[in-house]
């Protein structure tokens, strides 16, 4: 049995760059060893990667890069857990083992010729970050644009350096929320939890496909704010985060309902999820 | 190479058991020993450095008098890791007996004079100072001794099982004792780790690793009941390991 | 003349926590103290109210190097108590694993925690550099002795096999056979063991102290046996209470022994070779001769020597008892009755007393413990007491050097000197 | 075509399957019986309803490594990958391998045969095939499974938890072994269900059975069927199972449950596991390992800074029954439970899924 053939052993990637997003955030720029298997490589917004910090263990990261850019591939890491405290203590040129892309991502082939709505809150705008390159990208293949995103603090938000370029896409509408400004920390938007962005957001129902990443809490309180607003539940689609050790539908960790987060997932239809028990109490 | 990371074992109150673990009962102590510079180790050398920084601790025993409280936070200070070693610094185990009754009680039965004894109730060691990692075990198990020796070499966060004796007892593929032959065995609610030593051995597991963290101590003693012990009889049971653990404080809780 | 102050702050690698203090003026020892403070537990105070089954598997815990001890004292005890005897097979097996410890702790002693005193070292792992194979052999004899105790008492520290009236579950022969063939194998070993430490200076030291141990005059015994001295001392373990009395000291979490109208005494290997040299082995006794040994010896420093002495004999004398046995379940019922029992063994570290009264429930009434040290301290302190004039020339440090060693060749446990504090004690 | 053979023939058979497999079969543990490794026929229970264990810890072994790797400056290799059992706790010295010690099986023409799985555990290991062959193979997995002959057995004696009848996945058997032993009195039926089952029959001059002879074997499974006392009404159960999540059977299981893990551990279809790794004093060598794990135990749903998606009892033991009796259905087709009992026999506090899915149907 060669070593390509068992899915549980990591490819080698190198890092090639580390960007500092917060105090506890990083963005990493991979690219495996095997220049092949680079080139052979592709992935859709919304899909993870298992990143393997040799030492330490093995963690599902989202991919937060473009997916048409075959030459590197970043995930945006929060400092949570002891795989990525280790990742974290990693250098530019050090080698980690990355295995994927696992799962399915964001609906962004339903949502061609329709409104986009995304709800972030956090490290949920990572994932998200695919699909926001994508609509640029693509800008002609898509109508209304809407991101409204939160976090804790001012300090705490992603690819801050990248809103400025956002901003300026036509039909794109940023709406920004935090929880708290601290006293040496500027801020010139709303202030709130994220779903109290619900009232200044200018999509509807009608042709839009919401996508929502972030805290669960954060989630549900999204989802029942949507489904007030007369949302439907095949138009809103969430990412998940549930245990994983495999990624493979294996270790049976992130199972809901009969849902494989890893593999059905982590992007669901609320349509799909709905009615799994441990998920009914969101509605 | 770089330098050995330093180790510091620091006793407290206890019976040294675990320590010798590491010098006596070991499988591989040549290689654990020499893997660190140990800069204290009073069972185990003579030049032993006080109050210098440590990488690791490791504590055995736990606090029955005043000035240990005063040790221990000074070793924590001095310290980037520490860890429990043992079930006597996780949970102040058999000491913790004597928490049982009310401390004067117990004191001026030992002692007509009481100006002289600083003996405290037993502490164990995460409620003095902020441990980051707590190995169970009386004496500590060999595994998670040097899964923790091990790990912290690098910096990994060592794997302490959390479940309960059932599961490695399982995995051995053992006769379940507490179900076939009704003997109390205290296996569901204790924490894993010994590999199942006393079931593996023929006998109900007497939970000297303590309580592991979803125990439902009522359900097993309501079993222990049906299974003919006495109220008296699942109290000692309860008792005997844990220190009075708050995870068994509704079958241990007599006031 | 200077005044002389000598402060062991802590006794390192002994078992325990101890300072020793002594003060000297004008060539005088005014004030000498072994303080153990090793903090109080209690053990006999929580002992009280426990169920006899649960008493071997506390006492364990005593001490963390003489587990096995504690346990089959409890046991044995206990079973005195209730009038139980125990199988033939039991107290074959009880031996192996007593033992089993005997060897281990005595060979932990003599290369872990004496050698370097011997051998110029502040430790073991500093003896590693220079002394690599001589370490590696210790460990693996070391290893040999756990694994005996591993496989009889299903764990080498704090065993989980010993019950009253017998094991919970008995070894198999195969296993006892494989570690058997370790044990043969590391014979030439011990051997070597006992030359290495037969030609280690020793300080020239010698005090006539009476020396105290069981003796059975069909085995070298660790285990069952009749209490005597090389003072004439002969007596059933029961009558152990009235003939060894205890006192509190003020300064010392540790009491002291003393023999009743006599004084002081030693326990331990030295005190049980001194007292059954001629229950050794063929095989002991040649190596003794070999390296000069003569025995009774009044050094305490030859406590050593005596160690390695009974680890030859002991590993010969588990290799015949695995012979002699194949070991088969039994039954082990218990009927609980109330009564009162004693019982003597020797740990690796000398002497070793229980005694338990049980109610008709069997529950623990009363529980009095008096551990190796204990019985030792006072011998320690009047061995310094002597000692120190001969040696009152050193300078300080090597004064206090000598004076700690001669602690730590009485392989002292000083946490098992301290549960043994009683709920009544007299302050002077 | 089914074959007939005599005590003295099976006996030989059993013998020359001992000398030439690694032969696990029923082996007496205590008042028991488990599944061990048998040299000599002595060592073979026969009079036995089930094992201790499912035979599923032979394929998805307690523990074992996936890889190792040397980690030298920025250098890493992975030095082993190949497919290996570990004694249950990974590797301890001799002393420690009691109990489950699954052994390597090395090079392809050594096989293993397993005797005496009966027909529920043949359906577990049919469904874990398909749990660790979907999408991708497990090799861990597969190259043990792949290495091994069943050789199962006919019930004729049914024990209190028994319920393999409900599902149809016992007490006799239709496919899935290699050899299937029949009992029929003073003389046994074998029936071959693979090209290596007829190879070791192939061997062996035995003679057809006569139709008199199946007409037998009928006979004896419709007695074994008639010594059911253990039902589950399968009507409709995936609907029934999630439809109340807050009836107080939920309550009243989850106050006894002592999230001890005892029933996904004997559950031949519980396949969760875990991954670590492990080091060793010189750092650059490490392993990744994995080993079984439980959806009843608290730290199987968390996540980082804490998270837990499962932190009551009661929502981690209704993950277990709606997942053995309605979730698994969806996602493989099968519903992950063979009706062998062994969840119920071996909780300590008795708690029964036949029961729990009684009381949500309001029987």
């Amino acid at each position: 049995m060669s070593v390509r053939n068992n899915a549980y052993v990591p490819e080698m990637a190198t890092i090639e760059k580390i960007e500092r997003e917060t105090n506890d955030v990083n963005t990493y720029t991979l690219t495996f060893k095997d220049k092949a298997k680079q080139k052979d490589y592709s992935f859709a917004g919304g899909q993870f990667n298992m990143l393997s910090i040799f030492g330490f263990g093995e963690a599902p990261i989202s991919i937060s890069s473009d997916p048409q850019d075959r030459n590197e591939i970043q995930h945006t890491v929060r400092k949570v857990g002891g795989v990525t405290e280790a990742l974290f203590n990693l250098k530019e040129g050090e080698v980690l083992g990355m295995r994927g892309p696992y799962g399915r991502g964001w609906p962004l082939k339903e949502a061609k010729g329709k409104n986009i709505l995304v709800v972030a809150g956090g490290i949920g705008l990572a994932p998200l970050r695919p699909v926001i390159t994508q609509v640029i990208k693509n800008r002609e293949e898509y109508d209304r644009f809407e991101l409204l995103y939160g976090a804790r603090t001012p300090g705490d938000m992603l690819f801050t350096d990248e809103f400025d370029h956002w901003q300026k896409v036509k039909n794109f509408r940023l709406l920004f929320s935090v929880d708290a400004v601290p006293k040496d920390q500027r801020w010139d938007h709303n202030v709130g939890v994220v779903t109290t962005l619900f009232d200044q957001m200018s999509s509807t129902p009608s042709r839009t496909i919401v996508m929502t990443c972030g805290p669960e809490i954060m989630m549900k309180f999204a989802l029942k704010a949507l489904l007030a607003r007369g949302f439907n539940s095949s138009q809103i689609f969430l990412s998940l985060e549930r245990r994983m050790e495999c990624g493979l539908k294996k270790c049976g960790h992130c199972q809901i309902g009969e849902k494989y987060v890893c593999s059905d997932g982590p992007v669901f239809p609320w349509a799909e999820i709905k009615d799994i028990p441990e998920i009914v109490g969101w509605k | 190479m770089a330098e050995k990371k330093k180790l510091g074992i620091f006793k407290l109150t206890s019976c040294a058991g675990c320590q010798m673990r590491l010098l006596y009962y070991q499988h591989r102590e040549l290689e654990a020993l020499t893997a660190y510079d140990i800069t204290y180790f009073k069972m185990g050398k003579r030049d032993n450095l006080e109050n210098i920084k440590v990488d690791v601790a490791l504590i055995e025993g736990c606090v029955t008098n005043s000035e240990q409280i005063d040790e221990l936070k000074r070793i924590r200070e001095n310290s980037t890791i520490l860890a429990t070693l043992g079930g006597c610094a996780t949970r102040s185990s058999l000491w913790g007996l004597k928490n049982n009754k009310p401390e004067k009680e117990i004191e001026e039965k030992a002692y007509k004079d009481l100006s002289t004894i600083h003996s405290i109730k037993a502490i164990p060691v995460n409620d003095v100072v902020k441990v980051d990692y707590l190995l169970p075990g009386c004496p500590v198990g060999e595994d998670e001794m040097t899964e923790f020796l091990q790990s912290a070499l690098v910096g990994r966060r060592p794997f302490i099982k959390p479940h309960s004796v059932c599961v490695e007892c399982k995995m051995k593929g053992n006769l379940c004792i507490l179900v076939a032959k009704k003997e109390p065995c205290m296996g569901p609610v204790t924490a894993a780790g010994c590999g199942a030593l006393c079931p593996t051995n023929g006998r109900p597991c007497y939970n000297c690793r303590g309580p592991m963290i979803a125990a439902n101590a009522p359900a097993l003693a309501k079993e222990f009941k049906k299974n003919g012990l006495s109220d008296e009889e699942i109290y000692l049971k309860f008792t005997a390991f844990s220190g009075l653990s708050k995870v068994y404080e509704e079958v241990t809780d007599r006031a | 003349m200077p005044e002389k102050k000598i402060n062991i702050e802590y006794i390192a690698r002994v078992e325990g926590e101890s300072t020793l203090d002594v003060h000297i003026s004008k060539n005088e020892i005014t004030d000498l103290k072994l303080k153990v403070w090793e903090p109080p537990r209690f053990f006999e105070g929580f002992l009280v109210g426990r169920k006899y089954d649960e008493i071997s598997d506390m006492v364990m815990r005593i001490c963390g190097i003489c587990p096995v001890s504690h346990s089959t004292t409890a046991i044995r005890a206990l079973e005195n108590a209730m009038q139980i005897t125990p199988s033939a097979q039991t107290k074959k097996l009880r031996r192996l694993l007593s033992y089993s410890q005997v060897m281990s702790s005595d060979i932990l002693h003599i290369y872990m925690l004496a050698a370097p005193d011997f051998l110029g070292y502040e430790s073991v792992l500093a003896m590693v550099p220079k002394h690599l194979d001589l370490v590696k052999k210790a460990i693996k004899m070391k290893m040999v002795a756990n694994e005996l105790t591993e496989i009889v008492g299903g764990r080498a520290a704090n065993p989980v096999t010993p019950k009253i009236n017998g094991f919970y579950q008995v070894p198999s022969k195969e296993r006892l056979n494989s570690v058997k063939k370790h044990l043969e194998a590391m014979q030439q070993d011990t051997v070597d063991t006992l030359k290495v430490v037969a030609s280690l200076p020793i300080p020239e030291f010698e005090r006539k102290t009476e020396y105290v141990c069981i003796r059975n005059p069909e085995e070298y015994t660790i285990n069952e046996g009749r209490l005597v001295s090389t003072e004439g001392l002969d007596i059933l373990e029961e009558e152990y209470r009235n003939h060894i009395i205890e006192n509190q000291i003020s300064y010392s979490n540790a009491k002291q022994c003393r023999i009743k109208g006599r004084g002081d005494f030693m326990v331990g290997a030295l005190a049980r070779v001194n007292n059954n040299y001629d229950l050794l082995s063929d095989k002991a006794k040649e190596a003794a001769e070999e390296n000069h040994l003569k025995f009774p010896v009044y050094n305490p420093f030859a406590n050593t020597a005596a160690q390695a002495l009974e680890v030859i004999h002991l590993t010969t004398r588990c290799t015949e008892i695995i012979d002699e046995i194949d070991p088969k379940p039994e039954d082990t019922t218990v009927n609980v009755k109330a009564g009162e029992g004693h019982a003597l063994t020797e740990a690796p570290r000398g002497l070793l007393y229980h005694g338990y009264k049980l109610n008709e429930k069997g529950i623990v009434e009363k529980a009095e413990i008096t551990t190796p040290t204990t019985h030792n301290v006072l011998s320690m302190e009047q061995d310094l007491y002597k000692m120190i004039p001969e040696i009152m020339d050193l300078p300080e440090g090597k004064l206090a050097l000598q004076c700690e060693e001669l602690i730590r060749a009485y392989d002292p446990c000083f946490s098992c000197s301290v549960h043994t504090i009683k709920a009544n004690v007299k302050k002077d | 075509m089914p074959k007939i053979m005599d005590e003295k023939e099976l006996q030989s058979l059993l013998g020359l399957l001992i000398k030439e497999y690694r032969f696990i079969g029923p082996v007496r543990k205590d008042l028991e019986t488990g599944f061990g490794e048998i040299k000599s026929l002595k060592e073979l229970v026969k009079d036995y309803t089930n094992t201790i264990e499912p035979p599923k810890y032979l394929f998805l072994t307690p523990q074992e490594t996936l890889f190792s790797y040397e980690m030298k400056k920025e250098e890493i290799t992975i030095t082993k990958t190949e497919e290996q059992g570990h004694a249950a706790l990974g590797d301890r010295p001799s002393l420690w391998s009691e109990g489950i010690a699954v052994e390597p099986l090395q090079g392809k023409a050594i096989q293993q045969v397993i005797f005496g799985v009966r027909p529920c555990d043949v359906h577990g290991i049919r469904m874990m095939d398909k749990v660790f062959k979907e999408d991708f193979d497990d090799t861990y997995y597969q190259s043990k499974r792949n290495k091994t002959i069943i050789f199962s057995v006919t019930c004729t004696s049914v024990s209190d938890y028994c319920f393999c009848q409900s599902w149809g996945t016992g007490p006799s058997l239709k496919d899935g072994f290699d050899l299937l032993l029949t009992d029929l009195g003073d003389r046994y039926l074998i029936e071959t269900g693979s090209k290596e089952g007829n190879e070791i029959i192939g061997k062996m001059r035995l003679r057809d059975a006569t139709p008199m002879e199946l007409k037998q074997k009928a006979a004896v499974i419709k007695a074994t069927e008639a010594k059911f006392t253990r039902k589950l009404n399968i009507k409709d159960i995936q609907q029934i199972m999630i439809s109340q999540p807050e009836h107080p059977t939920w309550k009243d299981k989850a106050d006894r449950c002592l999230s001890c893990g005892n029933c996904t551990s004997v559950c031949p279809t519980c396949y969760c596991f875990d991954v670590q790794e492990k080091g060793d004093y010189n750092p650059s060598n490490m392993e990744r390992y994995r080993l079984w794990d439980s959806c009843q135990l608290l730290e199987y749903s968390q996540v980082a800074l804490g998270g837990n998606f499962r932190r009551e009892r009661i929502s981690r033991l209704k993950q277990f029954m709606m997942h053995k009796l309605s979730f698994s259905y969806p996602q493989y087709g099968d519903f992950h439970c063979v009706g062998c009992g062994r969840c119920i026999k071996w909780c300590p506090t008795s708690i029964d899924l036949t029961e729990v899915a009684k009381d949500l149907r309001g029987e």
